[in-house]
């Protein structure tokens, strides 16, 4: 929206990107997302309709799968979230709208949520001081999907490489609480000073 | 059955020989071929009514059966706070006959129970909240109880050991109940049985309850581990097992059985004088004579028979603790267990007639009938007696959930864990 | 007493201390202090061990007799020898002496002693302890009744507890974990090290873990053999090779103190306890949520005393501790040394205390005939063998001098010592087996319980499940690795059990020497003795639940782990039934006291719970404007400006500038749900009283929610935005519960209906803008494409339109205040965006932002319900919402609702209150009284639910529920509000205060 | 304690909240019996020891009403539903029995 006098703001207000040795944090809010639920008797329609448009297979369980340009996160028994690099005013709310219409109920969720990326070698020992899920490499994979918690706050998370590097995604209003959080555990995760 | 007085006398001369005069405080009772009236449960409540059943309404042929040992159920394990600062008409009278009887209680009992009237604060932590007490503080100083609304300087002064620095949520006030406090636990259960057995209560203890027998759709008695056992009336005090024991009779009872947990610190130094409740966490905290801090919070939330709970609990009850006083951070937990509680659907309790005749239901008290042991007492043993509700309980009726007239402090419906 | 010439020459400054042995690193010195005092000791050893290397046994006093007690073992079943360790802020209460890891500079400071702790003055209490027997209290302190709590109450108190918490807030950190892992091994002695082994070479995840800051269990404290070598090197192959394997874990000084449901167990970790202070943003103790879908137990057994007369004088020690001391510490206790045993295990403290140079006096044994192994250590050491003797008695005060010895035949000598090592047999650690309700196993032939009816998914390994002897703890362990690993799929694997002696575990019971003198004591810390049961059993608290509340026994920190077991071997001997029959109290978690501060971890101060943060935050304080806690919610709730003297004038202003201007106010926190499907318009109908089958697209409604037992839950507006997509709103407070309720009607009570429920509560960023020139403002925002005049956009039109140049935005005509007013919605993310540009758009309408204090005002001024009357006890009648129920349709709450104490007319009901003087001030929470009749229960009309102070009358005003309240609008009655001291006079009128024809709204 | 939601996989007790009873199912309101089926459906439990079926609702993960099979004695799990197949009798341990 590059004519609108509205410019976005950070939900965050001190989590800079920091990389210190064997973990890397950054924040990431320029996406597009949506979330959308089939309707009922529609879940097979749906999907057919979503492998026609992006070639990809919406997952039926905790995974997420990766199309060209798009990201499809199982949200939930028949839900999943849509996200994709907010760029030339792409709009999943809308486009999905499009492509799903009839079969599934859509919702605008780009500004619900922020994420979070946490990668590095000591990613699965901070992130298991909030999140109290089985991170171990044989458990959660690149593209497994959680949706639990961290240290009270709701996540959404999935593993995006095998780094590992993390994404979580929370509510928008608890940013600064999580940030504030995971920067605890960092620092008593990376070796102590002296 | 024993009968000597206890007072510093009695104790100073027992020390000349060696304590060796001392007699059991209560008979360990065999069960005889019937009663007038058999209560079902050795607990506070089933102790006490037939303490008043004997004392107070003459009633000669008692007796208590318990499944276990006396004392052993929730009464003696509970965070032994009593109070009266009800909110809602149904429970205020009710709640301050009690204390006023824990006030007569050792004298009456001969048995140190020390009732301690330490002050029970409830703190607030917004406007809406401080609202909420003052209603509440007013609806007690309607009924004769004494209630005072605290500003936080005032709360400063008497608590100075809580977090008024930096919490999460602040203290801005609090509603202090002066005359509550505490009461020792397994001395309430032992007082009134020795007392009770003094009157000639039968206290049969490994004995329990698995059927009753039922005549001309009569209760005639109850089917034990000790073989049956006739009544003429049988009186229901089972608290977390309600739901369990009343079904033996074909009963359904608006009641959930529920964990509630609760938590003691190794002994320090006395530094809590009185109880605190946190208004904004799942925590509330006295300290014990011999020194350990005895907290407890939320339930656990689950239907459970079985006495003990889990760990998120326990994290969410010192998560607590700690955000109101993070100076006991290094103090340690000791030991912690739980209680069933018997849930009801309002959370208020009931004691009534059931809809078979000869059986008599005192149950849902939830994790709040501790303090109300003596008027619990005092109440069915006057509904037993006399088959008439004692006026102070009129609202306890079990068909008040058909009418509609629910007596629901907390407002949070039918969903007996959120009580 | 000289020590023995034969010993060899010892550092002066630590006379105990050993020339070499145990694990301590002699070439570092250390210091510390004990009551002021400094003393020096090594790296690797404990405060109780660098207290016996200096000699020092005495290291506290009892809690009710002040008696003198010293060290009495080498672990966490510590009675004694507790300490207070640190000071200020980290000073920590009740610390176990034999625990507690020493560094340098660490101060330590005896406690329940006044002035000192060779000088203690309650120690009076001990003359007076034929009266402070069990259960005295109950009996006494009743005359005069209101002396109890003036008088003989605070003198108890006084004397209560052991050490002093701190008086500040603790400033370490503290941090939660949670590990996942195939199998958790609880105990790292020769057992749990077999069974972490025959797991991980299976491949699998392990995590093993022990209390101790050095693995190897007894092997360590007895010195033992492994393969031909010293157990200590086999120890630490076995550490290596674990340590080397990626999915192994190993956590040393990390007790695990419970079972849980689910595999579930909690363990805790003292990170930094054995340093002074812990490192930069690290934490001092981690507690670790174990999630294992195996567990072996191989947590050893923990030895007993054997009851005697005076058994409690310093130096009187467990002869396993006194093997730890010299093996582990590198320390010998004592010079003369005594040792007293019913079993083959204790008699191997000879040895050891032979080879540390130690003159043992002679070797007790209460059994008549040497066993083997007896004989053989006599032989080996030529010791003076004591057979089918006792100890009766120890002599001595602050240090145990000597003990007479009833011998076999009955006659009594006395032997001088300044050491008496006694064993009674080992309890084995059965604890977590009974977290979840196991029932532990009497055996005979080992005299102690075993673990019982295991909980799911547990095994045993070790001395826990009562294999004794070293070769069946390596054996036992290996089994229970390879086992538990099989059990999850692994490949069998054959693992070598390490070559190690069989020692005998041959055992006569003896729990108390009978005909003793002086006080034999059963629980050391809370002064139990053999009396106090005697005197339990006369009174009638035989079951053992009731021997142990009424005399205390096992409640101490030290949870009776060195009592128990002996006190109900009493109680069965005195009621002559068997200890089977007799049974023992059940163990509650912690298996070790564990600090709160680790409990709460991260989750205390402001951290307590998360914050949430409304879009326009940042720019609400960049205004002044003051935050409120709401929930998690932080909510601007006013926006002083200079000169404003409190809230409430910044609050009057705020209601003025809306009621003619316009004010903006972040609306955000309400719960937003949007519902789609075909059948979206059905389910609303079922969860809404009123009926919202009529609602055109384009336009919103005001809604009530009931729980289905008729009671008020919620309200909100339903928006309709195309035939099948609903946007709905929920108060703030039930956001969650209301989606939860949503969610719970779509999937359980209806799931045959095409409905889809997402929040989206945080997509949106919304702004009530509200007054008169409220459209003037928005239409410097709205883009020009959407008409938004009253025709185009009336009362209750919602639409979806772009903002500043393409933003897609959501407007709704909607109000609580009473006036012309809209709330805006754009994309969170333009939250902050869009509210700098409200509020520059609205500087040449003189707005203002208002907060949650202006908003309630208004909603009060127009009589709209809010928290304080949807106080989860009314009825839509009781707020006069009656007339929106529905009759024809099913929802939620219409059966129950219509019960008759339901519709009871006598119930309190919803009007408005003014004061009478119109300068008296309002407060909710008063009771209504009717006038002329007194302030009791009976009278009791109901109560003020809300006030604010009205600008638009100049004067407060009030709601509440009143009994019969619209039948009574004139009427004066009492504000009665005693716990402020407060009784007013007010006029009962309408609940609306303002534009009661409610024109404003539709501008 | 620690529940296998179907579609998230096994999760502590605090991702859950419990409701109750799952026994009871809300009745016709057009009864003529209406209010007294109401009573007993919104108050009267059976809650005996042993096995229960009750309804959870995994709050923190993915919002997914359960039916969970429980004993309250013991606190161990033996089947874990969605509550949305039991309601429409598709529960797969619902066919079995069908
Ligand atoms: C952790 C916890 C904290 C609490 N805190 C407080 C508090 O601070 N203040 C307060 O007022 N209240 C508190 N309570 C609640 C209070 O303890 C109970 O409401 C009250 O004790 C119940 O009455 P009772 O004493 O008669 O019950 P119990 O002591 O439980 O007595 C019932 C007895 O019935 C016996 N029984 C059961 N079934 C049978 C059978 N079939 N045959 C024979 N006997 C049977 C049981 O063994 C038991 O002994 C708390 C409870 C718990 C668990
Ligand atoms: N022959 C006998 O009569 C006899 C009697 C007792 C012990 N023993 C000796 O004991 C040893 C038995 O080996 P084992 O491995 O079974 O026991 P062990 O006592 O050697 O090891 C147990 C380990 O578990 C740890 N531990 C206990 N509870 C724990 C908890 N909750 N959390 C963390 N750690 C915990 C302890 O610190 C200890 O290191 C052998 O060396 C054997 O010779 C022999
Ligand atoms: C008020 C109160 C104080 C307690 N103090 C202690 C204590 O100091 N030490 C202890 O070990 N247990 C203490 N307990 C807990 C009991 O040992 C016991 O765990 C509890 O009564 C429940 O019984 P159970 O664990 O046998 O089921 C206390 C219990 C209560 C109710
Ligand atoms: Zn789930």
């Amino acid at each position: 929206m590059a004519d609108s006098t509205l410019q976005p703001t950070s939900a965050f207000s001190h989590l800079e990107p920091t990389s210190l040795p064997g973990i890397a944090i950054e924040p990431r809010e320029n996406f597009t997302m949506a979330s959308f639920a089939a309707g009922k008797g529609r879940l097979e329609a749906l999907a057919a309709a979503i492998r026609e448009a992006y070639g990809v297979e919406l997952p039926r369980r905790p995974q997420r799968v990766v199309g060209n340009g798009i990201v499809f996160v199982w949200l939930g028994p028949d839900q999943w979230l849509a996200i994709a690099e907010r760029t030339n005013n792409r709009d999943l709310e809308v486009e999905l709208k499009q492509r799903v219409a009839g079969l599934a109920s859509v919702v605008d969720q780009s500004d619900g949520r922020v994420i979070v990326r946490v990668s590095g070698p000591l990613a699965r020992e901070v992130l298991a001081k909030g999140v109290p899920i089985d991170l171990h490499a044989d458990t959660f994979g690149v593209n497994a999907v959680a949706i639990t918690h961290a240290s009270h706050i709701g996540v959404i998370m999935w593993q995006v490489d095998a780094a590992p590097t993390f994404e979580l995604a929370m509510f928008r209003s608890y940013a600064d609480s999580f940030a504030h959080w995971l920067l605890e555990a960092v620092a008593s995760t990376v070796p102590a000073a002296a | 059955m024993a009968s000597e007085h206890y007072s510093i006398f009695s104790v100073l001369r027992e020390a000349l020989r060696g304590h060796k005069g001392w007699q059991p405080q209560w008979r360990d009772a065999a069960p005889q071929k019937d009663y007038d009236v058999v209560i079902v449960g050795g607990g506070g409540h089933g102790l006490a009514t037939a303490f008043y059943l004997a004392k107070v309404y003459g009633i000669k042929r008692i007796a208590v059966v318990e499944k276990g040992w006396i004392g052993g159920g929730n009464v003696g394990r509970n965070t032994t706070i009593v109070r009266s600062n009800y909110l809602l008409p149904g429970n205020i009278p009710f709640y301050e006959m009690s204390l006023k009887m824990w006030e007569q209680l050792e004298q009456e009992l001969n048995y140190n129970a020390m009732v301690s009237q330490r002050g029970v604060l409830n703190l607030y932590h917004s406007d809406a909240q401080r609202d909420a007490f003052a209603r509440r503080g007013n609806s007690m100083r309607l009924h004769g109880v004494d209630a005072e609304l605290l500003d936080q300087q005032a709360v400063r002064k008497m608590v100075p050991f809580l977090n008024y620095e930096n919490g999460r949520f602040p203290i801005h006030g609090g509603l202090l109940q002066r005359r509550g406090g505490t009461v020792r636990h397994d001395a309430v259960a032992w007082g009134y049985a020795r007392a009770a057995d003094q009157l000639g209560v039968d206290i049969i203890q490994n004995c329990e309850v698995r059927g009753f027998r039922i005549e001309d759709d009569k209760v005639v008695g109850v089917e034990t581990t000790r073989g049956f056992i006739g009544a003429k009336k049988v009186g229901l005090a089972v608290a977390g097992s309600s739901s369990r024991v009343a079904a033996m009779a074909g009963l359904r009872l608006p009641i959930e059985s529920h964990v509630l947990q609760a938590f003691v610190t190794e002994a320090i130094k006395p530094f809590i004088d009185c109880v605190v409740t946190f208004g904004a966490g799942h925590f509330y905290i006295s300290q014990s004579d011999k020194g350990g801090l005895v907290f407890g919070g939320d339930l656990d939330g689950y239907n459970s028979y079985a006495q003990r709970g889990n760990l998120p609990v326990v994290e969410d009850v010192c998560e607590g603790g700690m955000a109101l006083m993070p100076r006991i951070g290094r103090v340690r937990l000791l030991r912690h267990w739980g209680g069933i509680m018997d849930m009801s659907m309002d959370g208020s309790p009931i004691i009534d007639r059931t809809p078979v005749p000869g059986l008599y239901l005192n149950a849902g008290w939830c994790y709040g009938g501790f303090k109300a042991t003596p008027a619990s007492g005092l109440c069915f043993a006057h509904l037993l007696a006399s088959d008439t509700t004692h006026k102070t309980a009129a609202a306890y009726r079990l068909d008040r959930f058909a009418t509609g007239h629910a007596i629901d402090e907390k407002g949070m419906g039918p969903q007996p864990n959120l009580h | 007493m000289a020590r023995p010439a034969n010993s060899p020459s010892r550092d002066p400054l630590q006379p105990q201390r050993l020339s070499n042995g145990g694990l301590v690193d002699r070439s570092r010195t250390i210091e510390f202090t004990f009551d002021g005092r400094t003393y020096k000791g090594h790296p690797g050893d404990t405060v109780a061990s660098a207290l016996l290397a200096n000699g020092i046994v005495l290291a506290g006093r009892s809690f009710k007799y002040h008696r003198p007690r010293g060290i009495i073992s080498a672990g966490s079943e510590e009675p004694n020898a507790l300490l207070e360790l640190r000071t200020g802020a980290r000073r920590e209460p009740n610390t176990k002496a034999t625990v507690a890891e020493l560094f340098d500079g660490l101060e330590a400071t005896s406690q329940n002693r006044w002035p000192s702790l060779d000088f203690d003055v309650m120690s009076v209490n001990s003359l007076l302890s034929p009266i402070f027997v069990a259960g005295f209290y109950y009996k006494t302190f009743m005359w005069p009744a209101k002396f109890w709590e003036k008088l003989y109450e605070p003198a108890i108190r006084r004397a209560a507890g052991l050490g002093r918490a701190a008086d500040v807030a603790d400033p370490d950190l503290y941090e939660k974990v949670t590990a996942h892992t195939d199998v958790l091994v609880i105990g790292g002695g020769p057992a749990g090290l077999m069974a972490a082994l025959a797991a991980a070479r299976s491949g699998k995840r392990v995590v093993i873990v022990d209390e101790q800051a050095a693995l190897g269990g007894r092997a360590i404290d007895d010195a033992a053999t492994i393969d031909g070598r010293p157990a200590r090197d086999w120890v630490r192959a076995a550490e290596e090779e674990l340590a080397a394997r990626p999915d192994v874990t190993i956590l040393r000084r990390t007790a695990v103190f419970g079972t849980y449901d689910g595999g579930t167990y909690a363990a805790i970790e003292r990170v930094a306890d054995h340093l002074p202070q812990p490192k930069d943003h690290h934490p001092r103790q981690r507690l670790w949520r174990i999630v294992a879908k195996r567990a072996v137990l191989a947590s050893g057994a923990t030895e007993r005393p054997i009851v005697f007369g005076d058994n409690d004088r310093p130096g009187v020690m467990l002869a396993g501790a006194v093997r730890s001391y010299i093996n582990r510490y590198g320390v010998v206790p004592g010079d003369n040394v005594v040792v007293f045993t019913n079993n083959d295990y204790g008699a191997t403290t000879v040895t050891d205390l032979i080879r540390s140079g130690a003159n043992v006096v002679a070797l007790v044994d209460s059994r008549p005939k040497p066993s083997e192994t007896v004989s053989r250590i006599a032989s080996a050491t030529g010791i003076k063998l004591l057979n089918g003797a006792v100890v009766t008695r120890a002599f001595g005060k602050k240090r145990v001098s000597g003990v007479t010895v009833r011998t076999q035949t009955g006659a009594e000598v006395k032997l001088l010592c300044d050491l008496v090592a006694v064993s009674g047999g080992w309890n084995p650690n059965i604890q977590l087996t009974t977290h979840l309700g196991g029932k532990p196993a009497w055996n005979d032939r080992l005299q102690c319980f075993l673990p019982g009816a295991l909980p799911p998914s547990m095994s045993l390994g070790g001395s826990v499940a009562g294999d004794f002897s070293l070769h069946k703890a390596l054996s036992g362990g290996a089994a229970a690795g390879a086992s538990a690993v099989a059990l999850e799929g692994a490949k069998p694997i054959t693992i070598v059990v390490p070559q190690a002696a069989d020692e005998s575990d041959a055992i006569t019971p003896l729990w108390r020497v009978e005909d003793h003198a002086g006080k034999a004591f059963v629980d050391f810390q809370n002064d139990v003795s053999d009396k106090d049961i005697e005197l339990a059993e006369r009174e009638g608290f035989r079951a053992v639940e009731h021997l142990k509340r009424y005399t205390t026994l096992g409640m101490a920190t030290d949870q009776g782990r060195t009592a128990n077991v002996n006190a109900l071997a009493i109680m069965a001997e005195i009621t002559s039934r068997t200890i089977p029959q007799t049974g023992i109290t059940i163990a509650r978690p912690p298996y070790v006291p564990v600090a709160l501060g680790a409990l709460a971890g991260h989750h205390r101060g402001k951290s307590f719970k998360p914050t949430r943060l409304p879009p326009s935050y940042k720019w609400a304080k960049e205004q002044g404007g003051v935050c409120v806690e709401t929930g998690l919610w932080l909510r601007p709730s006013y926006f002083p400006r200079k000169g404003e003297k409190d809230w409430l004038d910044t609050a009057k202003r705020e209601v003025n500038t809306v009621r003619s201007a316009v004010g903006i106010c972040d609306v955000s926190t309400l719960g937003k749900v949007d519902v789609q499907g075909t059948d979206a318009g059905i389910f609303l109908d079922r969860i809404y009283m009123n009926n919202l089958k009529s609602l055109p697209i384009g336009k919103a409604r005001y809604g009530g929610m009931l729980r289905e037992d008729g009671v008020l839950f919620d309200d909100g507006t339903i928006a309709r935005f195309g035939d099948h997509h609903y946007f709905i709103t929920t108060t703030t407070a039930n956001a969650v519960r209301a989606l939860q309720h949503m969610e719970y009607c779509s999937q359980w009570l209806w799931p045959e209906l095409d409905v889809q429920i997402i929040s989206a509560t945080e997509q949106w960023a919304q702004y009530a803008v509200a007054g008169p020139k409220s459209r003037e403002l928005l239409q410097k925002i709205v883009d020009p494409a959407f008409d938004i005049s009253d025709a185009g956009f009336p009362y209750l039109q919602v639409g979806e339109i772009t903002v500043c140049g393409g933003i897609k935005a959501r407007l709704f005509r909607l109000s609580f205040s009473g006036e012309r007013a809209y709330e805006i919605g754009v994309p969170a993310r333009y939250g902050d965006a869009l509210m700098r540009k409200l509020w520059e758009a609205g500087r040449e309408f003189g707005a203002c932002a208002y907060g949650t204090e202006a908003l309630g005002v208004m909603r009060i001024e127009k009589g709209h319900i809010s928290g304080p009357e949807l106080n989860g006890n009314t009825t839509p009648h009781d707020v006069g919402l009656g007339g929106m129920v529905s009759k024809t349709k099913d929802f939620i709450g219409r059966v129950l609702g219509a019960r008759p104490g339901m519709l009871d007319p006598n119930r309190p009901s919803l009007v408005g209150f003014r004061p009478v003087d119109r300068s008296a001030r309002l407060r909710s929470g008063a009771h209504f009284i009717a006038q002329g009749v007194e302030a009791t229960a009976e009278n009791d009309d109901g109560y003020m639910t809300s006030v604010a102070y009205s600008p638009s009358n100049g004067h407060w005003i009030g709601l509440g529920f009143l009994k019969h309240g619209p039948s009574r609008i004139g009427e004066i009655v009492r504000a009665y509000d005693p716990v402020r001291g407060g009784d007013t006079l007010v006029e009962v009128v309408k609940p609306v205060f303002v534009d009661q024809e409610g024109v404003r709204v539709r501008g | 304690m620690r529940i296998a939601c179907p579609y998230c996989g096994e999760r502590s007790l605090d991702e859950y909240l419990y409701s109750g009873d799952a026994t009871v199912r809300r009745p016709d309101f057009a009864s003529p019996t209406a209010q007294a089926d109401f009573v007993k459906y919104v108050y009267e439990r059976k809650n005996s020891p042993g096995q229960h079926r009750e309804l959870w609702y995994h709050a923190a993960g993915c919002h997914a009403w359960l039916v969970v099979t429980r004993d309250v004695s013991t606190h161990i799990i033996t089947a874990v539903e969605p509550a949305k197949d039991v309601a429409l009798g598709t529960a797969s341990s619902m066919k079995d029995t069908a």
